[in-house]
């Protein structure tokens, strides 16, 4: 088996559904094609390097943030702009169809995450797999998601370092 | 209504009708108990309530917080049929995935309601075996209403020890129906099951209150004494160089007998007598001179350590491979409960020197002994005859070998994926390899790394990872002494009376249980520090188990311990560790002990009422930040069918499923106004019922929020909300938007954050609300 | 020995050493029951015995069946610290994979366990309701010995129905402590977790004993009587111009209500109530005009076929989905008891008009009610309102329609892929969608597909395969008709003291118990062949539930049914129907009534003496060919630890456990002769204890030989050996090469292959052996 | 993914742990390591051609034959030389270490099964997977078994005889 596509924790392995391989030119195509996209980020986030990519592929695609667990102070103290909800939050939100998305303008259609917590990312990602048909999930962490519709495969940072630079490139 | 075998006779006639009863019906029973005042009792409707009974709660909390979902399995694996992918699917049996979770739920709350109760029979049958069935359950002059579950479930305190045995086999039989739903081609609808989980966690509550008022009783633990004696906590607290008999578990019974033999043949100067997890707690509410090693998280550590000479292990949380672990330090093993026989020969029989020269003889890997005052003697003579012999077993291999093996390492990084918490191992390891230890030291510090094992299992150089953390904090034994304070029991009415109006009200902020495992990385720090920060603010801190535990191991910058620095009296700053697992029962019961004491509501038959009183107007959550198993999920639907919130830490989200509010769906949150009877706009208050939070932060200020309630008067909401704002500003740096859900009037504004509450209040277009007189979920009563 | 609430008092002085007592230990208690001849029973040492107390047993019976696992899933997903690859490794809690399975198989036998003693603790406690505590459990003249289970368990006979509560609070203790030892962190030894789980089966023998006996007792079913009526059976023998109401499951409560009300309101004649599932046995053992429409494969078919007005469901084995299905064809669906509420509204308490009402007009999607005698009026009432309207539902899309439909077919096999037995379904539905439907009919017959409807949720075309199916077979309903005889209850001991002898020596060649479901392609067939093939052979043939179903859908040359061609008497080529899957109690119960009437042993507190006794000297055999849930796993352990060998169907792998011998390992089959105080050479006989065969020729083998047994006379074996040997040349083309292993001396070589036979002996160094006196594999009793 | 190397019965996947894609040469490779190989065949082998194929492959690598459920019969019937076990018993067999094997002549170090039934098949790779580590195990027939060590991967009957029939060129 290709390593790269092995769930980052191997046991996350759930079933004969796994997820697609993502590299940043696939992830941009599932950002161009969707109305409304969204973008959690978790707490792995709060530092550099990673808040300034995520500031950039944020500002590139016109993405509104919302950031899990505490996030939001780091961002707020550096001037990106996010909403806070619980991981387990947003996620029970994104899974009502009939919920109007975080800029009210309807639902969202795809849902980017990076920088939560391995094993609750794979949760909730579990969740909006089985309930949330409506919604495509993509991940950019440097980690594999299984559980996603999409997702980075397991890298060194470097090389990710790399996707997440050419994510902010349209 | 489900046939029930022991619904009160009087019911008969009207079996199938007693639905509509209703709490307005009184049956009046003689209540000649000395301990209470009143002549007559009211009876409510749900005495010995199958889960049926109560499913209108049940549902109506459901609808409130529905069951939120995250499967850790596509597949359906328990039938024959299967394996069935449920990803969009039905499986061959016609279920989805909703009530395959829902199930699942039911499952895990089942085996973890069994887990406490089963413990709590066997220990209810050992202590009438010892001291009788008439033995009385009396709590003394400070408690009069001593098994508020069993009261309000039962619908009559038990006097004996004997009496509690209705209580228990009611609770077999609902477990039975309950487990029955399970299998295959039952129950169809998810929130069906959850119904059924919630009555299972009921049943827990049951189960552990048996267990707690029947070891009190029967072993004269503390009755609610809010000043026990502090006991030596920690590793470093073990003398070495006695003989250590090392408790695992959680069931009493051999701890007390070899307390009991130690004490009738004066040996307590001469054997150490240890416990990890609840064993370690009861053990010290039996005798203060026990010591506690620490939370389930020091397992492997000591037992790597090669300290104790002797383990012994009852039930529950105690790692499957103890034997295997035991052997590799040429411990003695004596297993004691039917719960766990680990293919030992049953020696229960057998003379006690034939068992010790069998075990010191390696004729045996250890022995299977079920009656403790057998353990007593059998281990107390095997830790006298081994600790000399095991003198070069005490400690682990030394540093350089440990060095060299760690060398090998060849940075595959299996270690670190395997790992629950994705820890740096790799880095510890390799770093040891070149004689650094500082990384193994900063993981093996807090129980960041809590050693469940996965890494050394996994390593493909069979480096022992484990023996590395052990070694290491071996080196530094004199840090790890700390303290906790013993387990009171339940919480006094006096202390009921005192805080009912302030809970109610909202002068004190909130009851706040830090209950359940520390498993998280770093867990026992991060508890603690949630705890002293609630108990700064004048909340009531209530604990249990590992949880208090955990607390003991944090000392502040003077070096104390927190038990050291707030009472436990269950009042405001009040630090209160309860006891054990089954002391959580005291938690749920004085919840219901406010309702009955302090707003005279009769409990006997009146679950309903009792728990949408509790809901509504007392201000508790629940923590439970590294719960693993199966019995923090029953604890945590019990409580939550109590109308208790609980807040889990991350790995919470394993269990599969929440109850989560949705706060921006506003009907949701109306209540029925009782004294008025107008439907009233509510608050999501509390917002989740089970919710999980990814950090500390994250849950702190949901801790927060989660306790304010409707019946909170103006002034009770200001302080509530101040302290939300104060946390949110702490830990998210803002005055948190969404506060303005929660102020009724102006005058619930917080003085200090008006200016810029009314800002938020007019971004909201905010508009005053009524307040709520007796907030409910339940229906109006029916007209005649 | 744990403590257990409810050991007998005058056990307590010896509490922690009634191991001691040995069965030589007489208790005499006073019997002044008017159905026993003896005045005294001799009581043995295991009164309600806990999982220890027999742990020894076990131990032996694992010594020769050690326990083959098949993981179904590598990891271990029950805790948060996982999931946990076990491959080669071990869990965080430090369970290895060997005792997970374990774990799992004791969890699945509580499961089991539970659905059937929940069942009857819901029976037991409504029909005390009904008849009143005090109703006799009196079987009549024929049956002395009418629970056997309870006699041997709990130390004496329920005189009344409120007596059996005993043993139902028994029950409901023991499953509390296994369900427990499923918790993290307890049991940690493959070899206990499955004594445990043996407990667990043996405590399902009893729970379905009590649910037997109290409906047979209560709502007077056949009391033993070999000759009931024969039922009609098939779906082509539903009557489908009258209103029909189905009821699905296994809880006679419901049927019966509806059958009183019918009666009561002379509507017998207007209104068909048929059934599925057990509940259809135990209908038609209540009233014989009921009908069945068959087992549980048939579920899907008919409720597809819209033939039914109304659906009543109870309890186990019920589609998940059958709400939704019900809605597909405008049935009206009514949930009735506690393990299924499927989300509906409680209606348990409101006029029936108001019911009838909202379910008519679709104000709800059906009813909760929990009230059985309210249920026969709905039900009844629904149907003759719904029969004239539905009309139009109750048949299915044409078959242009349905062959449009089919020809979306785009080959992509997923539904071949998915189908528990990669059954050819592609070709079905492509070839319909060319008009040719001969391979949907030959899929359609024998239940060759049982329609779990896999391949439906999974076509990407959205084909109704299972319409497809269900349409098919509604073109050849006449062919559809079938009987079964009425499920009979309890054997007499009048039979048992005729076929005792016979069956221990050897001269009826076995006892064949078929039960369980026939959820196997093809599996109504196969079991009617075995059962044939045993049948002319002159075995003794069980049977219940399902299988016995099956049994009755089979005819031979004539068109006649083997239960036309043969009797319902216990005794050689009879064909004896049980009933449902409760009457399961009376196949082992018949074997201990073999130990108690012809042998003499006492019952009471003797299950190791009993099932020793069972296991060395009592051919039989049960054959389980689709069990597919949890409930034939403890059905099955149950049979196991009474010392009966089973032999399951290839989905039987499936349950992950086996309990298999190793013939080739000599020492493991001595035995122990009681009379002479010698061990002797013993012989694998049964050879498995729990077995599963890949086909149906390779298990009728394995029945025959499983059937051997020491105490065979010679001219016993010789009889064994004969259809042993003649089955192996019909299957298998040859004579058995191991027969070698199963001639004692020279008179055990059937006469017909004497010299085939001796060439055999021969080639394998035969000696001749001893034969045994009283084989045993306990311990010799200890010297005084 | 590829749709090869999917069990054939999707919901077999039971962890991490997957079989290595067998071709007829990493086949042979693995008979040729083999010091005491052993066939066992199932009652899908009672018909040609797969009866054909085995007999030619057990005679060109030497293998002994285990026959399961009553495939005996027929082998017999054609004199194809074999001994009949039911799959678990020869299962519960190989996973002892100290058993001597059909030869006596010690403990078999790879099993290769062809013609069992999947489902039984997979449980039985299973139990060989998790307690013969002492033991390979490799399946030739048209379907992937992830369960097995290596396995041949899903076919067509086409395609699967020209793989048979290379198993029995040396």
């Amino acid at each position: 088996m290709n390593d790269r596509v092995i769930p980052w924790q191997p046991t996350v392995i759930a079933g004969p559904k796994q997820a697609l391989l993502a590299t940043p030119e696939t992830a941009k195509l599932m950002l161009r094609k969707s109305k409304r996209p969204l973008f959690v980020v978790g707490p792995y986030a709060k530092n550099e390097p990673l808040m300034g990519f995520i500031k950039d592929i944020a500002e590139t695609w016109d993405l509104p943030i919302v950031t899990t667990a505490d996030t939001f102070k780091s961002f707020n103290e550096n001037g990106i702009e996010s909403n806070y909800y619980g991981i387990v939050e947003i996620t029970n939100l994104l899974k009502d169809p009939e919920w109007k998305g975080i800029r009210g303008e309807g639902p969202h259609d795809l849902v980017m995450f990076v920088g939560c917590i391995y094993y609750i990312a794979s949760q909730g990602l579990s969740t909006l797999k089985h309930f949330a048909p409506h919604l495509k999930t993509l991940t950019i962490c440097k980690y594999f998601h299984s559980n996603a519709d999409a997702s980075f495969p397991n890298m060194k940072d470097e090389e990710w370092e790399k996707y997440l630079e050419k994510m902010s490139e349209k | 209504m489900t046939p029930n075998s022991t619904k009160p006779k009087e019911f008969k006639d009207d079996f199938w009708k007693a639905k509509d009863i209703k709490f307005s019906f009184g049956e009046i029973i003689e209540d000649d108990s000395p301990v209470s005042e009143d002549k007559e009792t009211f009876v409510g409707p749900t005495l010995k309530p199958s889960a049926t009974d109560l499913r209108s709660w049940d549902m109506k909390l459901l609808e409130r917080y529905p069951p939120f979902y995250a499967p850790f399995c596509d597949m359906c694996c328990l039938c024959t049929y299967g394996k069935c992918d449920l990803t969009g699917k039905k499986g061959a049996c016609g279920i989805d995935i909703e009530a395959q979770q829902g199930r699942f739920a039911l499952l895990t709350c089942c085996i973890g309601a069994a887990a406490h109760s089963a413990h709590s029979r066997h220990l209810l049958e050992y202590l009438i075996h010892k001291v009788g069935p008439d033995h009385p359950v009396d709590f003394g002059n400070n408690i009069d209403i001593e098994a508020p579950i069993i009261r309000t479930l039962i619908g009559k305190a038990p006097r004996t020890l004997g009496d509690i045995r209705e209580a228990m086999s009611y609770m077999e039989e609902e477990n039975l129906h309950l487990l029955s739903a399970c299998h295959t081609g039952q129950e169809g609808n998810h929130l069906d099951f959850e119904s059924k989980a919630l009555h299972a966690g009921l049943m827990d509550h049951i189960g552990m209150e048996i267990g707690d008022i029947s070891q009190i009783t029967a072993l004269n633990l503390p009755k609610g004494d809010p000043d026990t004696s502090l006991i030596e906590l920690g590793i470093g607290s073990i003398d070495r160089d006695k003989p250590v008999i090392l408790c695992i578990g959680h069931n009493v019974a051999p701890g007390s007998g070899i307390v009991d033999y130690l004490e009738d043949n004066d040996l307590e100067d001469d054997v150490e007598i240890c416990g990890i997890c609840c064993a370690a707690i009861d053990i010290t509410r039996y005798n203060n001179r026990a010591k506690v090693v620490g939370p389930i998280s020091k397992q492997l550590k000591f037992l790597r350590s090669g300290v104790a000479d002797v383990v012994v292990v009852d039930e529950q949380c105690i790692r499957s491979d103890v034997l295997e672990e035991a052997q590799k330090t040429g411990t003695a093993l004596i297993a004691t409960t039917d719960k766990m026989c680990l293919g030992l020969p049953d020696r229960t029989n057998d003379e006690v020197d034939s068992i010790l020269a069998d075990i010191l003889n390696k004729q045996i890997e250890g022995a299977l002994i079920l009656d403790p005052e057998k353990v007593g003697e059998v281990a107390t003579k095997l830790s006298l005859s081994l600790s000399k012999s095991r003198k070069s077993l005490k400690t682990l291999p030394d540093m350089d070998e440990i060095q060299e093996e760690a060398s090998n390492c060849t940075q595959c990084e299996w270690c670190v994926r395997v790992c629950p918490n994705n820890l740096p191992i790799m880095d510890a390891v390799s770093s040891a390899g070149k004689g650094d230890f500082d990384v193994v030291e900063s993981l093996y510090n807090n129980d960041i790394c809590y050693t469940c094992g996965r890494c050394e299992q996994e390593c493909p150089e069979d480096i022992k990872i484990m023996d590395l953390m052990s070694k290491v904090g071996e080196n530094n034994l004199k840090n790890q002494k700390f303290n906790i304070r013993a387990g009171r029991g339940p919480i006094q009415d006096v202390e009921v009376r005192r805080v009912g109006a302030p809970i109610v009200l909202g002068d004190i902020p909130g009851v706040i249980a830090f209950v359940g495992c520390t498993n998280y990385p770093n867990g026992g720090e991060e508890v603690a520090k949630m705890a002293e920060e609630f108990l700064k603010r004048n909340y009531i801190v209530v604990t249990s188990g590992c949880g208090a535990m955990s607390i003991g191991e944090y000392k502040d910058e003077e070096g104390k311990t927190l038990y050291e620095k707030y009472s436990g009296e269950f009042d405001a700053r009040g630090l209160v560790n309860v006891g054990s697992c089954v002391s959580n029962s005291h938690i749920s019961g004085v919840a219901i002990k406010i309702a009955n004491i302090f707003a005279k509501k009769p409990l006997e038959g009146n679950f309903e009422v009792i728990a949408d009183y509790i809901l509504n107007r007392v201000g508790a959550c629940g923590v439970a930040w590294g719960p693993y198993s199966q019995k923090a999920a029953a604890i945590a639907s019990g409580v939550n069918r109590w109308g208790i919130p609980v807040v889990l830490g991350p790995h919470g989200s394993k269990y599969r499923r929440l109850y989560l509010g949705r706060p921006d769906k506003e009907d949701v949150w109306n209540l029925n106004d009782m004294r008025t009877g107008k439907v009233i706009k509510g608050e999501p208050a509390p917002e989740h019922l089970l919710f999980a939070a990814e950090n500390r932060e994250e849950a702190t200020v949901a801790i927060a929020k989660n306790c304010l309630r409707p019946t909170d008067t103006n002034k009770g909401r200001q302080i509530k909300l101040n302290h939300y704002i104060d946390l949110n500003k702490k830990y998210f740096g803002v005055i948190p938007e969404d506060v303005y859900k929660y102020v009724r009037t102006d005058k619930d504004i917080p003085i200090t954050y008006k200016n810029d509450v009314k800002e938020i209040l007019e971004r909201n277009n905010w508009e005053p609300r009524e307040l709520v007189m007796e907030p409910s979920i339940l229906d109006f009563p029916e007209e005649e």
